[in-house]
């Protein structure tokens, strides 16, 4: 079955990254395609490469990000939510005149038509956050 | 029918009370994250969750209620345990999923 | 919109936070406005302390935030009229009708006749709007 | 005599509830943020407020008020309000400020 | 240490959150080793869901997350013995002290016995502790 | 008087970082000092020079980078939380290997050490969060 998912909380703080992580894999390993994960809210912090997380906990972003280059899948980043929150790619930078980005491989960024989007398109629509 | 899941403990705040007030017969309610903290016997959700189940089914997402240390043998009798693929059967079993954040 | 193929799918956008404490309301405010364009059938759910989003007389001058609230009146001009109240949510904090915003629409069927979007819903009105969903997206 | 900060909607959390059990005599508590809406007559929180007040004083922060709808006559009396100066008032008057999240 | 002129403070360290649904009780306890070193008078309550913090048997392999639990039973080694836990909250939850782990110190006073850290407390003796403090850290 | 501060939550999500700033505003107004302002948990995200809020809001960075500059302010950004989250400084990038840094004007990035001499300093400390 086709899925959408929505990712509302940043890494770390709360378990909604988490979740979705986990349960993502869960339906791919099952079969299921997944549509596309979209983060809103503060999960566009999820995004970012510039965590650096202690050595024996989990990396959150680049869990994403792995799991994004295995089964080829669409991470979105709401442009409008990111900007607001300090997330860019090389793109948004120039166009905002800042001097670095900080978007991690596998996510892009685009608008929240995308999470309508994965509405219509998808069967189901798993939403994770506090 | 639907899926409601509910990540909140119900100490906290008001989402599984709110879910259960308007939760349909034949759904599926599903406690995970803090949420599992409402399928353990002996406080004063066990009554509410109980009259639910008249009706509907609750599930609990067993690693978010291992992880929390609660055992299996506090869990309300009724309540059926899913791992995460477990988790992903619900979603796609059910026609819809409502997030009570 | 033709990429989708001509899909029209029940989107209900649930909105139990109050504004202001928090961005979700906020936030899916934006999600409602740029969702229309895409010309599904949609609704709106104030359930629990999402009912303040809609209460009247908001005034954000001494906290420095931007006052929202009169983007909800610009709902109707996107088609969007179909705003269901939770009556128990408003009783429990105090509020009545009277105490939200007079949301309306044009009807162009009806001479572009100016009708009330909000409608009070019990719980059982509440739930079976929700099973009829196909799409819900919590805030 | 301590400062108790309460930014929770009664309604959704249950940290009024725990402030007001813990509150000692001669404390003061400020409603702030989405805390305010416990200021409101008509609801269940009223009686629990006027009984606080027995003991203790109840603050609300008014651009938080104003911000959210609430009308200064819906104000349950005997709440005072007070500005940002007077919570910087309250903060340095009391002996210390317990903030229940 | 040398630089805070020798000042000691009464420290009060307030949680009330579950562990791992938020980050809340990890930096909290984070906190709290590293305040550990400046020789303050520290004391921790466990209040409302905070009280889960100190459940026994916790086991996070089912969620990738780090089972942060076995700390607390280090804190008594950093003289962090004054641990109070709402007996309310305990009993609202359906627990009792044995499904709380069993956090303890070495009384180097009374030839190093093993004695406990937790104190069950009621509402009174709650109220009256927090208002002994100079500090209140809440999480 | 000398008051510390904790901010547990980053910009716009929630509103403790507004009530922090207000509150902070509101104090030195009133000729209080200010003995430091401490980011901690998602507060840390209150320190990214990369936001690009929209022209009708307020802008949270830069108001905290003004108010440091106009008093003096000590804004100290907890370092394991930053990691965390990916707040970087320049150091603290080439520390860890970052190609990007992202903290803004008037934050620094120290231990939570600094939190507890707040506590040990101030003569009260007020927390805002979630």
């Amino acid at each position: 079955m086709k899925l959408g998912i929505m990712v509302s909380e940043g890494p770390y703080q709360h378990q909604a990254s988490d979740s979705a992580y986990n349960f993502t894999k869960a339906a791919l390993e099952k079969g299921h395609e997944i549509f596309r994960v979209f983060f809103y809210h503060d999960g566009v912090n999820n995004a970012t490469r510039l965590t650096v997380p202690p050595q024996d906990d989990r990396n959150v972003v680049n869990r994403w990000s792995e799991l994004a280059k295995q089964y080829n899948l669409d991470l979105v980043v709401c442009i409008a939510a990111a900007q607001r929150r300090g997330l860019l790619d090389e793109n948004e930078a120039k166009r905002n005149g800042k001097d670095a980005n900080n978007i991690a491989d596998g996510f892009r960024i685009s608008g929240l038509g995308q999470l309508i989007e994965a509405g219509i398109q998808a069967e189901r629509l798993v939403v994770f956050g506090d | 029918m639907t899926l409601h899941t509910v990540n909140k403990s119900p100490f906290e705040t008001n989402s599984l009370e709110t879910c259960l007030r308007l939760v349909r017969s034949g759904h599926n309610v599903l406690l995970f994250e803090d949420g599992v903290y409402g399928a353990s016997k002996g406080t004063r959700f066990e009554a509410l969750l109980t009259e639910a189940m008249q009706s509907c089914k609750i599930h609990v997402l067993l690693p978010d209620f291992e992880a929390r240390g609660m055992s299996i043998d506090s869990l309300i009798s009724g309540i059926e345990t899913v791992d995460y693929a477990g988790f992903v059967n619900l979603v796609t079993e059910n026609e819809r999923v409502q997030a009570w954040l | 919109m033709e990429e989708d193929g001509g899909v029209t799918k029940k989107f209900l956008y649930v909105n139990r936070r109050a504004p202001y404490g928090s961005i979700y309301a906020l936030e899916s405010l934006e999600v409602v406005l740029i969702g229309a364009a895409f010309e599904q059938d949609v609704s709106l759910a104030f359930i629990d302390d999402g009912v303040y989003q809609l209460k009247k007389s908001q005034s954000t001058d001494g906290i420095g935030m931007k006052n929202f609230s009169p983007t909800y009146n610009a709902l109707g001009d996107y088609d969007i009229n179909k705003i269901y109240v939770d009556k128990d949510s408003l009783e429990q904090r105090g509020l009545t009708l009277d105490d939200l915003m007079n949301l309306t629409w044009e009807d162009e069927n009806d001479n572009y006749a100016e009708k009330p979007s909000i409608s009070l819903v019990n719980s059982e009105e509440l739930a079976v709007l929700m099973e009829q969903q196909d799409i819900i997206l919590s805030f």
